[in-house]
């Protein structure tokens, strides 16, 4: 074989190579008299990331004069992607952020409030959990244009087999009543495995979905008031209590792995923890002997996750009132309730909920609204140190489920959460005395 | 056409090894120089400094009366001949031919004008397409001599330009490169360590040994009159004999002793060689070619016994091995030991391991060094 | 002075062609790891709003008392101690049979080579289908038929055990061609006359292995390991794509933490002393080898 | 070590059974993106993982719809091709710098350049990467080639290759009348082919399926190159097996298809870098 491959041309094509890019950086192009909104968001599930595109698709066509350029970013790095980009001073107009990251960019000065930007009577018409979760420091920062819910998804035929109460957002289940459901249902099951706790999903979902459990028996996370420790809170009495329980259950081989995402769906458990996402494929599956449940009453009253992605202008926006107005457009009545058939999640706004069919009062998850207007929802910490407390409660969870010492995964954990704190001083507001 | 000057010419090494020291040497305009002497012992180095390949420690070197020390290779109009011939492997021989034209952007008519010339001047026609490595060791070397020769340079240095050939081919090329070099009447500096070599090819061939220069003369004066014990050793084939004695003066003449006997020493010879009349009472060197040994039939006043050792036939001459009375210098060695007074005989000869033989030594045949080995003059 | 300029002193044109090439190094691998041994000392969060403080060696005391960041230096050096070996006795394994030279072992070379040529992200990605959780995963189906139904399904990437095992697996089914190649290049080269001599004198099969094979591989095989060695201190794509670092830590890595430290939780200083910490150790491993190559060369 | 039939049937049972283990991921990849998204997981527990029965290019297609693959492939091409190219260019010349021209500094340059080839890239991925966002260089080709031209280790395999070569021929050219420049190109890079395609092999290999740092980079889908894109593809919902194996199988096929044509080069390649040390 021969090769005649002339190395002296091979290696002139690479010098030209190498002034080419490095002069090749980004195309800005921009066009007089055109108003760019650079848009992040989050690459969603499939329908999601089409309907965000035909709206943006909408919003351009709407307005000649403006562009708004949307960029998906895959879902696994978005944070980060976007942390980085707020150090590059690159950040876009406008941005999708996580709801319980909001905090830490506020503080870090990236975000502009919305307070002045949004009409007062669009804020007037979004649900109390979305003010919530979008308020860091007394302003608010972000909007969704959807919620989420959470809740205990039931099977209809095994409940009633085992002659148990059907519980209420009025009357939940107390905690001895949940675990004698677990019992009963336990009894005549199989496997005895009868809650489906997601364990299978990891990641946030541990914080989302289980962090209530803690919270409606009366631990939390973090101290709520001052947000400085964690201390006494996450490793005190009631949430050691409550996650011993749940160590037990799972422990007690009480709780299915879900390996393969099918327990619920294949009818191996009656009971399930989800969210709106599961609903459709849990309808199809059980049909009419789907039931939906509040989350059960383990102390303090029945409390349940919120918050989802929302909208938040940054500091690098030229016009935050185009930006606003796109976040206005999302928050329209037909382009909340596109988005929330899309996805399955709670619109965001009360007059999306009286249309939409599945939320509307008599609808099969009016539930997930209730929860979310009667302050049900608790929003996960609002502190910049949210990051590190989630990730320090997916360590919890995951050291309670391989039968770790409780006690000691929850004072570990709160001396990284405290120890994060104070490293950061408590995160003092710009002008803020120093303790 | 140039010619070359060497003053005072040094070459150091960090590592001690010796290069050249204070080598002073003048190769006239055309002439053929040929620089001889054993392996490592610096003509190479001089060459390679000629070339430009190699910085000068001191002195300078001159070509055409420009001191040239600080000029890099490439503006010295000089042509190279490799030991190995350095052909570029990935180009034809038309390639190699070219490559030193290109490199001076002669327009590509007169290269291939050029190219084609050379090619038959030198018999490789029908190999311009071929690689080097399709090529026999004597057309490599041929490809290598046209590679020189192409650019019409001020100088050639051939480096040991026949080592890598096989003897029959070695002696033809010679004679090719002599001619050459007769016809192009270019100053060339020729290095090899084959003293047969040197004394056909050159006009005039340079002895080095350890850095130093030792004689530079025609090849008839190295070979009759050495300059020093050194270059009797080196040159010849079998090389001088050298032996141990000590002149005495007596009766007012100048005796040799030579062995068991003491020859008085000829008017004539003192005459042609007045420099033993200091020398005497003063151990010298004797030198005497084997050829100049002959064999006596009786024993005499001017024979002296030996014994033969081994012998080497050659053919058209034998190489004797003898054992004698004389003591073998052995301090100025070119090539290997040597214990045994050789004598060269022509024509084939008969002798058994320890057969007695009388050999007679002339007087007029010897040459004379002092205890450092220079000449007796 | 200027006269001082030699012959053969190339300095302008060497300084030019090595110029891209120094220019390049210093910008993109000597500044920034000066930067990051800088960094390491001190608290720097990008982002933070607060004022950045000199710390001494804050980090590092933070590092070595913090269980993640242990667990992930147990995890790198469980993953060496154990795939490291493995693999290289895998590919020596392969390399011999290759090596006898039989008709179709180009077409075997060219089989065991093949996965080396795959991205990781994508043999990562592969294999998390092989490890499908429930009977219906390639693994656990593989494994049930090799234990006549003994085995039960598992889901290997979330379990604690056998998460760190499942990951080794595919790591060494991707690299074993790496060292069986340069293990066979090493073979081939062991003059045959050695083995002629050992034959004479009588050794067999094992004996050859023994006294001649595996001291004529030494320095491959030294080389090798500590290729796979370092390749056990840097992973990370395979975890990043399979794991997350899960469950429960249990396939966490130091480049891993790093990453989470600097990309997902902007604690620069933090990653920066993990960066030095992870310098550390392969410049440990590197110079031990270098240690047992020089012994070598100065016995033979 | 001359085998009788009986360890030849053994070395070949060996053999065998080594490549059914190694081909079977292989093969299940390849046949699993001809099988429609549901069978994949479904068959992948028995033996049918390995039949072809009703194959169709249906998830090739579907790659197409669901994903831009065809500017990922680009990207990693360009990125590829262009640390490739420039690399060898770059890390040839220091190499013949440090291997053959006299120069003030040069030992003191070389043994620099030794002690960051074991300065593994992870080390400097974090300040690196915040050096870039800084710059705002996050999201561009350059990003993902700059920092990766300049090479130790290809240098060094330079510098050995060079150091090797008979000096004859750089000084047979210069007395010629090459520059050094010239001496370079006309001379030593063609003699040097061999370790040219090595380095080559070797970096293409190691870029084409860099991950860590295009995920730490690349932002949208502008300048992704395959392997992020397959990472983002597999965690994208709904996850759909079949068309992920179809990227994986278009993402791997052409270096597979280099692979068999080169292979010599590739292996020797590879072997050459143990070569060091």
């Amino acid at each position: 074989m021969r090769y005649r491959i002339h190395i002296s041309k091979l290696l002139s094509v690479g010098l030209i190579l190498i002034t080419l890019t490095s002069g090749c950086g980004k195309g800005t192009d921009s066009t007089a008299d055109l108003t760019l909104l650079s848009v992040w968001a989050h690459a969603g599930q499939e329908s999601e990331r089409s309907v965000l595109q035909q709206q943006v698709a909408r919003f351009n066509q709407a307005h000649p004069d403006i562009e708004v350029q949307l960029t998906l970013i895959p879902e696994g790095s978005y944070n980060a992607q976007i942390q980085a980009a707020a150090v590059a001073g690159e950040l876009p107009d406008l941005i999708e952020l996580d709801g319980p990251f909001l905090s830490a960019y506020a503080w870090q000065g990236h975000l502009q409030p919305l307070d002045d930007l949004l009409d007062p009577g669009l804020v007037a018409d979004l649900l109390p959990s979305i003010i919530a979760q979008g308020s860091y420091a007394d302003r608010l920062w972000a909007v969704g244009v959807f919620d989420s819910g959470l809740g205990l998804y039931a099977d209809r035929a095994k409940l009633n087999q085992a002659k148990l109460r059907i519980p209420t957002l009025q009357q939940p289940w107390s905690l001895q009543e949940f675990e004698t459901a677990l019992g009963q249902l336990a009894m005549k099951d199989p496997d005895g495995r009868v809650l489906d706790l997601k364990l299978n999903y990891a990641g946030e979902w541990y914080t989302y979905g289980l962090s209530p459990l803690l919270q409606s028996a009366g631990g939390d996370l973090i101290e709520r008031d001052q947000l400085r420790s964690a201390d006494g809170v996450l490793n005190g009495a009631e949430s050691r209590a409550i996650l011993t329980r749940l160590q037990n259950w799972i422990t007690g081989r009480l709780i299915d792995p879900n390996i393969d995402d099918a327990a619920f769906t294949g009818r191996r458990v009656p009971l399930a923890l989800g969210g709106h996402w599961n609903y459709r494929q849990y309808r199809a599956s059980l049909g009419d002997d789907l039931l939906l449940l509040p989350m059960p009453d383990l102390g303090t009253g029945s409390k349940t996750g919120m918050g989802s992605w929302c909208w938040a202008i940054t500091t690098t926006a030229a016009n935050p009132r185009v930006a606003a107005g796109f976040i206005a457009f999302l928050l329209t009545t037909e382009e909340v309730l596109a988005m929330a058939n899309a996805n399955g999640a709670v619109p965001a706004i009360r007059s999306a909920i009286d249309a939409s069919p599945r939320y509307r009062a008599g609808g099969p998850l009016h539930l997930f609204y209730q929860q979310l207007d009667k302050g049900h929802g608790v929003p996960r910490p609002r502190t910049p140190a949210y990051p590190i407390i989630t990730a320090e409660f997916q360590g919890i969870v995951d050291r309670i489920r391989s039968g770790s010492d409780v006690a000691a995964a929850l004072d570990s954990a709160v001396n990284k959460i405290d120890r994060e704190i104070a490293a950061n001083r408590g995160y003092p507001l710009p002008g803020e005395q120093q303790p | 056409m140039a010619a070359i000057e060497f003053n005072n010419l040094t070459k150091r090494y960090d590592s001690g090894i010796h290069g050249i020291h204070r080598l002073n040497l003048k190769v006239g305009d055309g002439e053929l120089m040929v620089l001889v002497g054993p392996s490592g012992c610096g003509k190479s180095t001089l060459l390679r400094m000629t070339a430009g390949l190699e910085e000068v420690s001191s002195g300078e070197i001159r070509i055409d009366d420009r001191v040239v020390n600080h000029i890099p290779p490439q503006q010295r109009n000089v042509a190279m001949v490799f030991q190995n011939y350095a052909l570029y492997p990935h180009m034809t021989v038309r390639g190699n031919l070219a490559f030193p034209l290109r490199m001076q952007k002669q327009p590509a008519m007169l290269i291939e004008e050029r190219v084609r010339r050379i090619a038959e001047i030198l018999d490789l026609t029908p190999l311009l397409d071929r690689r080097p490595k399709a090529l026999s060791g004597g057309q490599r070397q041929r490809v290598a001599m046209g590679r020189a020769i192409i650019r019409k340079a001020d100088i050639f240095l051939m480096d040991e330009p026949l080592s890598n050939l096989d003897a029959r081919l070695r002696v033809e090329i010679r004679g090719e490169i002599a001619r050459l070099q007769r016809q192009l009447a270019i100053t060339t500096l020729y290095v090899t360590h084959d003293q047969a070599e040197a004394m056909t090819l050159g006009q005039r061939v340079a002895v080095i040994d350890r850095g130093l220069l030792q004689q530079v003369g025609s090849p008839q004066e190295i070979y009759e009159r050495p300059a020093n014990a050194f270059v009797a050793r080196f040159i010849g084939s079998p090389g001088m004999n050298l032996i141990q004695s000590s002149l005495y003066r007596e009766n007012g003449g100048i005796q040799l002793q030579l062995g068991p006997r003491r020859l008085p020493i000829p008017q004539r010879v003192l005459t042609d060689f007045p420099g033993l009349a200091t020398h005497s009472e003063e151990s010298v060197l004797v030198g005497i070619r084997p050829h100049a040994i002959h064999l006596s039939d009786t024993d005499s006043n001017e024979t002296l016994p030996a014994r033969v050792c081994t012998t080497e036939a050659m053919g058209h001459e034998t190489i004797v091995h003898l054992d004698t009375a004389l003591a073998i210098d052995n301090s100025h060695q070119a090539r290997g030991d040597q214990t045994h007074l050789l004598v060269q005989l022509t024509g084939h000869h008969n002798f058994s391991a320890g057969e007695q033989l009388a050999i007679r030594i002339g007087i007029d045949d010897l040459c004379f060094f002092d205890s450092d080995g220079e000449a007796i003059r | 002075m200027s006269r001082r300029r030699r012959l053969n002193d190339q300095t302008a044109p060497a300084l030019l062609l090595a110029m891209p090439a120094l220019l390049g190094l210093l910008l993109f691998i000597l500044l920034p790891f000066a930067t990051a041994l800088v960094l390491a000392f001190t608290d720097l969060r990008l982002g933070s709003p607060l004022a950045v403080n000199l710390v001494g060696l804050d980090q590092f005391l933070y590092l070595f008392n913090d269980p993640d960041f242990m667990r992930a230096l147990l995890n790198n050096l469980l993953f060496a101690a154990v795939a490291v070996p493995l693999q290289t006795l895998l590919a020596l394994a392969l390399a011999l049979l290759l090596n006898r030279g039989l008709p179709g072992t180009l077409a075997f070379r060219t089989l065991f080579f093949m996965p080396v040529v795959f991205p990781m992200s994508l043999v990562a990605v592969i294999w998390s289908l092989i490890y499908a959780p429930g009977p219906n995963g390639m693994m656990n189906a593989f494994l049930q038929w090799a234990s006549f139904g003994l085995w039960e399904a598992k889901d290997f990437l979330r379990d604690p055990l056998l998460a760190m095992p499942a990951i080794m697996l595919l790591s060494i089914w991707q690299g074993v061609g790496f060292q069986m190649v340069i293990l066979l290049a090493g073979l081939q080269g062991i003059p045959q006359t050695l083995y002629e001599a050992a034959a004479l004198d009588g050794a067999g099969r094992w004996r050859q292995l023994l006294h001649i094979t595996l001291p004529q591989l030494r320095n491959p095989l030294i080389f090798v390991i500590l290729v796979t060695t370092i390749l056990a201190f840097r992973l990370f794509d395979q975890v990043q794509i399979m794991t997350r670092g899960g469950p429960e830590n249990a396939t966490t890595t130091v480049i891993y933490e790093t990453v989470q430290a600097a990309f997902a939780r902007q604690q620069v200083a933090l990653a920066s002393a993990m960066t030095v910490v992870f310098f550390l150790l392969v410049l440990a491993i590197t110079l031990l080898q270098r240690r047992f190559t020089h012994h070598q060369r100065e016995v033979a | 070590m001359r085998p009788g039939p009986g360890s030849t049937l053994m070395t070949y049972l060996l053999l065998a059974g080594m490549a059914a283990l190694f081909i079977a991921p292989l093969l299940m990849m390849f046949l699993g993106s001809l099988k429609a998204d549901h069978r994949v997981l479904l068959e992948s527990g028995s033996l049918t993982a390995f039949l072809p029965r009703e194959l169709s290019l249906q998830n090739y297609s579907d790659v197409f719809r669901r994903s831009e693959f065809p500017r990922f492939f680009f990207n990693s091409l360009f990125i590829t091709s262009c640390i490739v190219v420039c690399g060898l260019v770059v890390n040839s010349l220091a190499a013949y710098a440090f291997a053959r021209l006299q120069w003030r500094g040069r030992d003191l340059l070389f043994n620099l350049v030794l002690a960051l080839m074991i300065l593994p890239f992870e080390a400097i991925a974090v300040p690196l990467f915040y050096g870039a966002s800084i710059l705002g260089l996050r999201d561009t080709y350059a990003v993902q080639i700059l920092p990766f031209i300049a090479n130790a280790f290809a240098i060094y395999l330079f510098y050995s290759f060079f150091i090797g070569m008979p000096r004859e021929l750089e000084e047979a050219a210069r007395i010629d009348g090459a520059s050094t420049l010239r001496i370079f190109f006309s001379i030593i890079a063609p003699n040097a082919k061999p370790v040219f395609a090595s380095v080559a092999i070797l970096t293409f290999l190691t870029w084409w399926g860099s991950y860590l740092w295009p995920t730490m980079v690349t932002i949208g889908p502008t300048v992704r190159p395959l392997p992020v894109a397959i990472a983002s593809f597999y965690t994208l919902p709904p996850l759909q097996w079949g068309d992920i194996l179809a990227f994986g199988v278009m993402m791997v096929a052409p270096v597979v298809l280099l692979f068999v044509i080169f292979q010599r080069w590739f292996v020797a390649g590879v072997a050459s870098s143990a070569l060091k040390g």
